[in-house]
């Protein structure tokens, strides 16, 4: 591993030399009582002791609504593809997203590899920042093994108190560093490094109150339980918890015509497979036509699905979802029931 | 020409349906008036009972195109009976806000009701295949006035985040920033538009009333301040039963207002008439260059006052964004502590004053209100126009096609928000 | 040949119609697909061979019934603009008083005769066909573009059938149930960017109800952020009490 | 394809001919800009006009037909549907794919083929009986179980007449309602398993049909003594991509257009969301 260092003061002047050499830098920003992550015009603007936002980052890499490709058809069909790629830096991303990006990229880079994500994501430069403590009560990162980011970042910065500890996770971030006054970190700064995330570990409960490899299992075990009928009974249909989701990508596809009627776009925007509709054919069958039987998907997708296929869970537990839920169907809680 | 009937159903270009009568019988006018005939709404009604968080929003449907007007004078009701005098940033925002909705409303009735009638087309739409830059221009000055009203209240049409003693939403410095900008550079646009009225030609027609508005101390008054009367009198918002009377009239929805004399105008001649002094300099330049001089007595000169009110709203705009743009934009508390008792709310609506006045109980519930519509004051003042005018048209020998037409015109003139009229509450009728 | 367009108004404060107008930045781009025959706000024209008919307002009168039964014979497509079209909106409220005693207050006992011809109030499909909604009150401008658009298209509008705080959490609201208050973004359709909810005030469902809302649910959450069955009720019926009439005859 | 980045950009083909086959379903011959659309039997192409919008749409023609255009039948079911009826030869449509995995021929090889069809089904079907058809020695004998509602929704008339002339190639229709026309068996598809002899070890089936049919076929085919492992399904699930990104098809862990449509009954069988 790479370590360096970064003294606290000479942080805004880096922060500021990025939104200089780039197109754009992105961090956390206050938005009244909360944060959300936006574009910063100067370092002052950053609240790198946020505790969570209320979008996760994947808005900057897969935006609420994105346009694929325009087209106009006055003068025989010309089809243009709308690739963005913005030199972009996303500042201070916790740990639990960060796993989050990992597993997006994975699922974007798969077979039919999706251009418009990647374009993004290539130029996309992601320094994470060490969160401290648990964000929130519904958070339980610990447990779905993101409170320890590996990897998925180009550096990720420590709070030491007078100096952040910045691990360098790629060479993209090496050729970050330039934009400031970064050092070799000495071996007093390593041990101090090292101890705060020992304390780190002990700061954080288990919430999970189960080994979570276990977690594929006792879900498939759990398929046909009343559990998610008892959720029937609260659940709206609404997709909050999706849309807040930072590993949730599902999206719904369509066009959009000038009013010329010749030219327009093909566009793409999140959807939820929380929505009543999200599975129906012509003709009315729906797969998953209850409440329950949707909640359960995005339950397995969670902790089932993901975790077969690419080793890792699709919830990092964030809490996102469960602070978001008005019905307070909380992940972290069913996770809990099933044992 | 002795003997005529008039009847126009369904006056067009009226934001409402209303309707012209006229009879004249051996060269004598017998008959002639406006009539409202939208189906009644009875908002008093449906008001009672409920919280007074709900006045605002409520009464806001009461008429679209002047909503803000609506939300700002029911929450000033509202503020009034529960003693509550809201903060200089509220009131900053208000006005803003208020100009924004003055400057899409005059600038829809002067380009898309009034303009189509002096060129002699039906509607706005020829105008987009022979004044293509005009209607461009319309519809920039209109946007920037939406967008006033987005900016700081969410939307024009129902705004959002005015609440009773504040806002639930500030805008950012930025926004403003940036409306600012688009109101500097539609200085070009309004200068354009004088020129342009300037072309055109106003009927020449004169009949001396009594002119009702609100009274400016230091500024151009929109929302603050007593009643001014051209007769010399003034009074307290709060007196105003004791000074102007509604009627009910059978053959119309809309109440019928009066004053010391049968009838009396508001709106922007009438703002002009009695306050022209404390206008803008810049909205004293156009009113000179267009030829409106106060007293103005010519109804066709409501779309050159409401044009010169436009300029007004639009500089007197750009120094409250710097007003602001100077201090701090903070949320601010809008605590509300109820309690028993009425609260009168005046302010002028783009076509004129503009009365709520609401009784709650102790836990802010609406008991008994009352809203007095510019259109139902105007009402008899233009009856009273018609009744003047159709001798100096009979005289000219005007054909009936052509009397009808002027007729239109002039109640255009008046902009008569007709959705607004209707809906009144308790009502003292008179005999 | 462009299709020709009338824009009508019954009971309504005629936003909705204004809305139209406040499209300044599409404007031209419709009339040069479409050819507005009848437009009272907007254009003296009133020709009656219209073939869309958009309509804001609720019949409120026999008068506005029968011009509504008109309208439909003409138009192929009638579109209802707006809450008061759509759902009976803010006016279904004094459904719930005694129309007489209405009356009476409003224009007096002695003259009350003269309008009391007055109908409870209903939605525009109470009395005939509707082919498109425009929800929301006022309608959204932009969902009336996706309307004419995909009519011209002759494809369905897009218009989303799930609750509002999808929007709303997408558009990185504070929700407003953190701010101490209530909304009614969990049973409301989507589609207006909930806007109220980003300018600081809960949803008051304007747009109406989504096409399966969980009302039970919803009232729970209401109950437990300290809201009285008379306050919710309220505050339901400012632009929902027609539904109300219609599904929850038993009251709350 | 030309912007490669992409897979959302279509390709601009052309349509070559049309057939009405009823007021419900148009039958399309579709030509590529570039050569052949280079597909399997059994797998689906995204269809589009621009301006209106996407949908999957099974391939119905078989690799081995001769010239480079492909076809498709389409029901007219909504917006695009209805929008494709409208189409005249010589417009254009776009088309992306084709995707998914299609039915396995290889495997398929040497064995008896029974194809089962219920309504549609008969549309991606037609792919794999075609194949077949036009590989005739690669395959044992070959029986087709055709159910219908009525006689005029059979779909496919000329191909049907030239079926019936392939050597060892046993046509089985029925229909829920009949008409004088018709001089065949009338009730549901598992009506014809009364007549059919087969040898299971020796016997791939094909089943595609509605959803509901997929559940009273399947049980009568195994109670008939059918090997599990020798039935293929094709799935219909709802679809924005069609590339295994957009999720709207994914039936509990499987993704319908990247895994299927085309699925071993063994694989599907356990999901409760396919049936
Ligand atoms: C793998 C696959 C192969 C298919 N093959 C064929 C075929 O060969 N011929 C054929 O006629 N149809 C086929 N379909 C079905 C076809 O895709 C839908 O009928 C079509 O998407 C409807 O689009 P629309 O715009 O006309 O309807 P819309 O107006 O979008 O919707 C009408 C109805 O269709 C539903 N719907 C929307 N999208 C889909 C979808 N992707 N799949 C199913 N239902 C949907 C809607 O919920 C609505 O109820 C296939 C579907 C799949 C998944
Ligand atoms: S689980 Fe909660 S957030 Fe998700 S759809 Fe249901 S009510 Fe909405
Ligand atoms: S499921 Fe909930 S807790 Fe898990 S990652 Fe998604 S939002 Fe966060
Ligand atoms: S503010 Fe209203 S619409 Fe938004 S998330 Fe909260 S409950 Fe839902």
């Amino acid at each position: 591993m790479l370590l360096k260092a970064i003294n606290k003061e000479d942080l805004a002047v880096f922060v500021d030399n990025l939104i200089k050499g780039y197109d754009e830098v992105v961090g956390p920003v206050p938005k009244e009582f909360k944060y959300v992550f936006s574009k910063i015009g100067s370092s002052a603007e950053l609240a790198l002791d946020y505790d969570s936002t209320l979008l996760p980052p994947k808005k900057h890499l897969l935006p609420q609504r994105e346009v694929l490709f325009s087209f106009d058809k006055a003068d025989g069909i010309e089809i243009e593809p709308n690739l963005d790629a913005t030199k972009r830096v996303i500042f201070g991303i916790h740990s639990c997203d960060l796993a989050s990006i990992w597993l997006m990229d994975q699922i974007m880079a798969e077979g039919n590899a999706d251009a418009h994500y990647l374009t993004r994501r290539k130029n996309t430069f992601i320094i994470g920042i060490d969160c401290g403590k648990p964000c929130s009560e519904n958070s339980f990162c610990k447990s779905m093994g993101t409170l320890k980011p590996e990897g998925g970042y180009d550096l990720f910065l420590t709070d030491l108190g007078d100096l952040y500890a910045v691990e360098v996770g790629t060479n993209a971030g090496e050729e970050l560093l330039d934009n400031g006054s970064f050092y070799p970190a000495s071996y007093t700064i390593k041990d101090r490094f090292f101890e705060t995330w020992r304390g780190k570990l002990h700061n954080f409960p288990d919430r999970i109150k189960f080994d979570t490899e276990k977690l594929p299992a006792l879900l498939t075990e759990s398929y046909n339980d009343l559990l998610w009928d008892v959720l029937e009974e609260r659940c709206f249909d609404c997709g909050a918890c999706t849309t807040v989701c930072p590993t949730c990508y599902c999206f719904d596809v369509f066009d959009v015509a000038n009013l010329d009627l010749t030219s327009g776009e093909r566009a793409r925007k999140w959807d939820s497979c929380q929505v009543q509709n999200f599975a129906e054919m012509a003709g009315g069958n729906n797969m998953r036509g209850k409440r329950s039987d949707r909640l359960r998907h995005r339950l397995f997708r969670k902790g089932k699905y993901f975790k077969e296929k690419y080793g890792k869970f699709a919830c990092v537990g964030c809490g996102r979802c469960g602070r978001s839920c008005l019905a307070k169907i909380d992940v972290m809680e069913i996770f809990n029931r099933l044992k | 020409m002795k003997n005529l009937e008039i009847k126009v159903e369904n006056v067009t270009r009226l934001e409402g349906h209303g309707s012209i009568r006229v009879k004249v019988k051996d060269g004598q006018v017998v008959e002639s008036a406006f009539d409202i005939i939208e189906s009644p709404r009875f908002f008093e009604v449906m008001l009672q009972g409920r919280k007074y968080s709900d006045s605002a929003p409520m009464t806001s449907r009461i008429c679209g195109i002047c909503a803000v007007s609506h939300t700002t004078v029911s929450l000033e009701a509202t503020e009034d009976a529960f003693g509550i005098v809201p903060t200089e940033q509220t009131m900053l925002l208000r006005k803003l806000i208020f100009h924004g909705e003055m400057i899409q409303s005059h600038v829809l009735h002067v380009y898309f009701l009034v303009a189509p009638d002096l060129l002699g087309v039906g509607s706005v739409i020829p105008l987009a295949s022979t004044h293509l830059d005009v209607v461009r221009m319309a519809l920039r000055l209109k946007k920037l006035g939406n967008d006033i009203c987005a900016v700081v209240g969410g939307r024009h049409v129902h705004p959002i985040s005015m609440a009773v003693n504040g806002f639930t939403k500030v805008p950012a410095k930025a926004e403003l920033s940036a409306l600012r900008e688009r109101m500097v550079a539609a200085r070009a646009d309004l200068a354009a538009t004088v020129e342009l009225l300037k072309t055109l030609p106003l009927p020449d027609f004169t009949r001396e009333t009594e002119y009702l508005s609100l009274k400016g101390d230091k500024e151009y008054p929109f929302i603050e301040g007593d009643l001014v009367s051209s007769d010399g009198y003034t009074f307290k918002r709060q007196d105003y039963l004791d000074h102007i009377k509604e009627t009910v009239v059978p053959t119309c929805t809309a109440k019928h207002v009066k004053a010391k004399r049968p009838s009396y105008m508001v709106g922007a001649l009438a703002r002009f008439n009695n306050n022209h002094e404390l206008l803008h300099p810049a909205a004293k330049a156009v009113a000179k260059a267009l030829g409106l001089t106060a007293p103005c007595h010519n109804p066709f000169f409501i779309s050159v006052a409401q044009l010169v009110e436009t300029v007004h709203c639009n500089e007197d705009g750009i120094a409250i964004i710097d007003q602001l743009l100077a201090r701090d934009i903070k949320m601010e508390p809008n605590t509300v502590v109820t309690k028993a008792g009425r609260g009168v709310g005046v302010v002028e609506a783009p076509r004129g004053i503009l009365f709520h006045d609401y009784t709650y109980d102790a836990d802010g519930y609406m008991q008994k209100a009352n809203c007095i519509i510019p259109t139902g004051q105007n009402i008899a003042n233009i009856d009273h126009d018609m009744n003047g005018l159709i001798p100096v048209l009979l005289n000219a020998d005007k054909g009936e096609e052509e009397i009808s037409k002027t007729l239109q015109i002039l109640v255009r003139a008046y902009d008569p928000c007709i959705s607004c009229a209707v809906h009144a509450i308790e009502v003292e009728f008179v005999k | 040949m462009k299709p020709k367009v009338a824009v009508f108004a019954l009971t309504s404060c005629e936003g909705c119609s204004l809305q139209i107008l406040n499209l300044e930045d599409h404007l031209l781009d419709l009339l040069g697909q479409v050819e507005l025959v009848n437009f009272r706000e907007a254009m003296d024209e009133k020709r009656e061979d219209y073939d869309i008919a958009f309509i804001d307002g609720c019949a409120t009168t026999p008068h506005d019934v029968e011009e509504l039964k008109k309208i439909r014979a003409q138009a192929k497509v009638l579109i209802a603009m707006g809450a008061c079209a759509v759902q009976g909106g803010l006016y279904a409220m004094r459904n719930f008083h005694d129309h007489a005693k209405t009356v009476e207050t409003v224009y007096g006992k002695d003259m009350a005769a003269h309008f009391s011809h007055s109908l409870p109030v209903r939605p525009l499909s109470h009395y005939v066909k509707v082919d498109h909604n425009l929800y929301g009150c006022p309608m959204d401008k932009f969902e009336f573009v996706e309307v004419v658009r995909s009519l011209l298209l002759g494809k369905a509008p897009n218009i989303p059938d799930y609750p509002l705080c999808n929007e709303c959490r997408a558009a990185e609201n504070i929700c407003v149930f953190d701010r101490g208050m209530t909304c009614f973004g969990p049973i409301t359709r989507a589609g207006c960017g909930a806007i109220c909810p980003a300018n600081g005030k809960g949803c008051e469902a304007c747009r109406g109800l989504v096409s399966k809302p969980f009302i039970d649910s919803h009232k729970k959450i209401m109950k437990q952020h300290g809201l009285s069955v008379e306050d919710l009720l309220a505050q339901f019926r400012e632009y929902n009490g027609y539904w109300e009439e219609t599904h929850e005859k038993s009251g709350n | 394809m030309h912007n490669n980045e992409s897979f959302y950009l279509p390709q601009v083909a052309e349509v070559v001919g049309i057939k009405e086959f009823s007021p419900r379903e148009k039958f399309f011959e579709i030509k590529m800009p570039e050569g052949p659309l280079g597909h399997q039997p059994g797998q689906f192409v995204e269809v589009s006009i621009l301006g209106v919008g996407e949908a999957p749409i099974s391939v119905s023609s078989s690799p081995t037909k001769d010239g480079d255009t492909f076809e498709m039948c389409i029901r007219n079911t909504g917006s695009l549907t209805n929008k494709l009826h409208q189409l005249k030869v010589g417009d254009k449509v776009g088309i992306r794919g084709p995707y998914g995995v299609g039915f396995p021929v290889h495997d398929l090889t040497g064995y008896d083929l029974l194809f089962v069809a219920g309504g549609l089904g008969i549309v991606p079907l037609r792919s794999m009986i075609n194949y077949a058809v036009d590989r005739r020695s690669e395959f044992g004998k070959i029986t087709l179980l055709y159910g219908s509602r009525t006689p005029s929704d059979m779909l496919f008339a000329e191909d049907i007449e030239h079926w019936k002339k392939v050597p060892d190639f046993n046509f089985m229709p029925t229909v829920d309602v009949a008409d004088e026309s018709w001089g065949g068996k009338i009730g549901p598809i598992t009506r014809l398993f009364d007549d059919l002899k087969f040898d299971p070890s020796k016997t791939m089936s094909l089943v595609v049909g509605p959803p509901v049919m997929f559940r009273y076929v399947l049980k009568a085919m195994l109670a008939e003594g059918i090997y599990e492992s020798h039935i293929y399904l094709s799935m219909e699930r709802r679809m924005k991509c069609g590339v295994g990104k957009c999720g709207h098809c994914q039936m509990d862990y499987v993704y319908v257009c990247q895994d299927g449509p085309v699925f071993p009954y063994t694989r599907v069988r356990n999901l409760q969301e396919a049936f």
